[in-house]
């Protein structure tokens, strides 16, 4: 069938065609801010804009790395980060599999309770998270930085349905092959959410990298403590004008790198579970 | 392989009887089908035996041991879901062998006896396929073989095979009742397929609003049902119930007398009739006909009688058929006719002969 | 029967009972949030922390409110963030409906597009946001302020999961009863649809109260386009001390306001639609 | 009112023709049941009249209008889901007038002719609930309601009845055909099951693996099939299909003499037999006992030949039964027997008598 040949080339001709298109108009932003970041500042917000810097300066970048301990800030950054992904995946997953699957008084007032912890902005509790911690003794160490976090509502919420899409006959199924609630949380419960518990792990990594207000109070007056984002933040100083903002521009390049790493490892993962139509 | 008995079994959800005082004895090595229109409770009960619903009065026994608080897994017993709920993630071999796992049975031995199973149920050139590769009759056969690889007490089936093609239905059906019969283990089998209660098990249970009504050989229960709901929904179609009088003795429908009778009987009576103890006569009942289906073999004439009580008839297709329409009249050729109490239903002593 | 009376009325009382408990414990970090804000500075951070003010000091909530221009502030703060919510909420509805009901070339390519765009912090995008709108002649406007935000990835895969819910048979039976996809997602689809519009409208309204980045930019130079957030965060200006701590605090109890109203106002359909459980 | 007309209709799923170069014509005011096994294209077929599938080839016409590329709302149809398609947010009046509102009529109209037919389906006390409480029988009422508010010109309706209990199936199904008589609307009607594509239509057209294999009134395809799927698929059971040979014109079936002959016939050969058309006899073609399943008023006996033709045997319940595993010799009743082609499976212009 040459002619449908033709046709099905032509459809992939088509389809390159709108995903080069896409993905230009998706990169051009990102183009656009390391453009700025390389601008004199005093060219910043000229009009028409430069879509090139007529003399790159480094200057920035160079500040960012020279700067010391700065590459000591990256590495509280990733134990900080890590430490908040690896116990909220667990604690998620633990959580998330009672309130899908187990019956205990009171379930549904008490994942309401969790729920609503997701809605309360975290400056509301600061105060009170730090006043525990102070007197817990963490002030001012890495498990202070990471203690608030090692549970999250919304990763809770997230593996509630992962798990609640598990249908029950395959509970009921496992329960009479023998398998209690641990044998099938490890063998057949975990191996069916894995998709979820990706997209989980990338979710609390990111925010985790991305927090400011804790880190600051905890590292305020540790410096070895200082995670990228403060430290960052600190030798910038405030970002209330303008022309300071390619400083901002380049920090933000800088720590956005995890983000970009964690796209292209988890591209095709992410790809197959965002995408993923209804239930039928 | 061992008895199961029920004793006064009660189960309430939100404030309704789903199985009221349920007691029934499966012998040793049975074939028990449990029957009933949606929602009677059957397949409470069977979950009841499995240990997946809790009971809130009375007692299960499996063998000599009460388990009505024993966790499933402690219960010696294998289940086939509606749905297969076979592990999604696992291979067919690994589908048969999880059951094994729990034993301390090693992984060597767990996948040869899976193997051996899955050769007996023709499942060989698949061991390594995951459930979603396989068709229906193949996951089918996949959690049959998963059910008898641990050689339980009791097989608890729940409507197995209503997701299969008609005519994979009727191929299963006899595989099913050829496996029961070489390994002999007690079986408990929910259908509301009227074919599979009829020909499957050695006796049949019928519920109704989670009370049984009656247990027995499933041609028994066609013949003399206890009551009429037993008359009605076991058959394709029901028995026939017609709105009669005795009049010291003699038997009359719509007016017509009928060569029945019932010594010492008087007053309103309920007579069950089925569909092929009736036939077109010159004379006897009369009838207006509101359908005739003609289903191959056999023709149905449905029919309402001048009193309102509405019939089938089942007559060979070479017989001459009524028209839509016409009016006729009704012989009864049974030898004898059960006799239902008009207002409980229940079947009453005499016979009119 | 009186022992299952009885039964009920003890079930009832130990529900109710882990509800106050859970309520305190839910509560008691917002309600030392508020002691702490009314605490004189020199009192924060003592070992073991008051659980009421002894001199209850009110300096901090009257320098918030009798500074000038303060109720102008709010003014704004409502503006932008009931247009931000109207449009993200009405372009939400209407490509998470073309994503999820509708068949175009590349669907599935520029619904992933549409996902990174979540996934992609503000910071990334902000300056070729800000040249954007520099170009377009709107900065430091209103409709500055609000145009980056008309349309939302997160709205639009909500709304796209929530028409996905729709089973197909009951859209080609309004096919076959004549409604094309206006008739169709007006009559049918916005009333099937309608609990996932009152979650969208919280978030969006919340997110856009609590946004900073932008509104800061945008105002830089014109204090009448202050929004709450910045009116307070310049008020105070910066909080890297932490004596400076319980101003933060009660320019975030100030701020958080709005929540505790939506929170009270949807508080029957927040349970009813979050606690829902599978799709069965 | 208007006859439906598939002109080579093809449909192409994924590579694969769902419908294959269909030809067929429904009449002005017939009732034509589509019946196969699942994934046979019935329902595809169904689909593309209704406009919610294209036709990838061919032309479908409704009257004399070539309905092909116009959209559903303009090709005057209505449709019955399987699963009923309510509206969950309106109620039964609303849902029932909701196809009225497209064509500009008044609301207080809409509301008066959804009352009224309302009323002849006896919903007129549910007018007010929401779909949600409503029973599955009620759900299906109101399905059935909207679809003839409109009066279109054709009813297509897809296993319509697969979502009830089985008493309520057979009242719901004469219903439907009483209904489809009255009006007179040409009616497509989709099923799998046996009873209803026997019994509700004026033709059944019998589709496998997108191709259409014979369309006439249910009883001549049951008689005379037309190759050996259709023989196989339409009955409960299907027609037997015995190996068979023709020696000079005599068939002989397992080597036993069969009184039928052929003349001129040599070679090997297919015969049809149905279940009531065989019986035991002291002599005749020898087969094995593998079953027997007592229905109720009948007993089939399942047995195979030497040569591994398995096969059903129909009985009434009074006659003497075979055992299980019994050799026993099985007598050809039927005046005349189909013969297929053993490797097309197509029927021959000879018959043996």
């Amino acid at each position: 069938m040459p002619a449908k040949a033709l046709k099905h080339r032509f459809a992939k001709l088509a389809s390159y065609t709108v995903l080069t298109v896409a993905a230009i108009l998706v990169l051009f932003p990102l183009y656009m801010t390391v453009v700025t970041s390389l601008l004199d500042p005093t060219l910043i917000g000229h009009v028409p804009p430069y879509f090139y810097p007529p003399h790159p300066t480094w200057g920035i970048y160079a500040d960012v790395f020279t700067q010391a301990h700065f590459g000591h800030y990256i590495v509280n950054s990733l134990i900080q980060s890590s430490l908040i992904t690896i116990a909220s995946v667990v604690t998620s997953l633990l959580a998330g599999y009672a309130f899908a699957m187990l019956e205990f008084p009171l379930k549904r007032t008490l994942f309401f309770l969790t729920l609503v912890t997701v809605a309360i902005p975290f400056e509301v509790t600061v105060t009170a998270n730090y006043l525990t911690v102070v007197h817990l003794g963490y002030n001012a160490t890495m498990i202070g930085m990471v203690l608030p976090f090692l549970a999250s509502g919304f990763g809770i919420f997230l593996m509630r349905q992962a798990f609640l899409q598990v249908p029950y006959e395959i509970r009921e199924a496992s329960l009479i092959d023998g398998y209690g609630d641990v044998g099938f949380f490890f063998r057949v419960g975990i191996p069916l959410v894995r998709p979820m518990i990706g997209g989980l792990t990338l979710v609390s990594f990111l925010s985790a990298w991305n927090q400011y207000l804790w880190p600051l109070i905890q590292s305020s007056n540790t410096d070895s403590l200082r995670t990228a984002q403060i430290g960052l933040q600190t030798l910038f100083g405030s970002t209330t004008s303008i022309t300071a903002l390619n400083e901002y521009v380049a920090a933000s390049i800088i720590l956005i790198a995890p983000f970009f790493i964690l796209l292209i490892f988890f591209q095709r993962q992410l790809i197959a579970n965002l995408t993923s139509g209804a239930v039928k | 392989m061992a008895r199961v008995e029920f004793q006064s079994v009660t189960k309430v959800f939100e404030g309704k009887k789903a199985v009221n005082a349920l007691d029934l004895t499966v012998d040793d090595g049975e074939f028990l089908v449990l029957v009933g229109p949606s929602g009677c409770g059957k397949s409470t009960a069977l979950r009841m035996i499995a240990g997946l619903e809790t009971v809130d009065q009375g007692t299960i026994l499996i063998g000599e041991t009460p388990v009505t608080n024993l966790a499933p897994k402690d219960r010696d017993i294998a289940m086939v879901f509606q749905t297969y709920a076979l592990y999604p993630h696992l291979s067919v071999a690994k589908n048969i062998a999880f059951p094994l796992q729990q034993k301390g049975i090693g992984k060597a031995e767990r996948l040869a006896r899976a193997k051996v199973v899955a050769d007996t149920l023709g499942l060989s050139d698949y061991l390594d396929r995951k459930p979603r590769q396989l068709s229906g009759g193949q996951r089918q056969r996949v959690a049959l073989a998963r059910a008898i690889v641990r050689s339980p007490q009791v097989f608890l089936m729940d409507e197995p095979l209503s997701n299969l093609d008609a005519s994979l239905r009727i191929q299963t059906r006899s595989d099913i009742v050829a496996l029961q019969k070489n390994l002999g283990t007690t079986t408990i089998y929910v259908t509301h397929d009227q074919v599979e209660a009829m020909t499957m098990g050695h006796r049949i249970a019928v519920l109704n609003e989670g009370v049984l009504q009656q247990v027995g050989k499933p041609i028994d229960l066609y013949q003399r049902p206890i009551n009429t709901f037993v008359a009605a929904f076991l058959g394709a179609p029901g028995m026939n119930l017609f709105t009669a009088r005795a009049d010291n003795g003699a038997i009359t429908i719509d007016g017509a007398t009928t060569r029945f009778t019932t010594p010492g009987l008087d007053g309103p009576i309920t007579v069950g009739a089925r569909a092929e103890d009736l036939r077109l006569a010159s004379t006897g009942i009369p009838a207006h006909v509101t359908g005739v289906e003609i289903l191959g073999a056999d023709v149905h004439v449905l029919a309402t009688t001048p009193s309102g009580s509405s019939f089938t008839l089942r007559q060979p297709v070479e017989a001459p058929r009524p028209e839509l329409g016409e009016n006729v009249t009704i012989d009864i050729t049974a030898t004898e006719l059960p006799l239902f109490d008009p207002h409980t239903g229940i079947l009453r002593d005499e016979v009119a002969r």
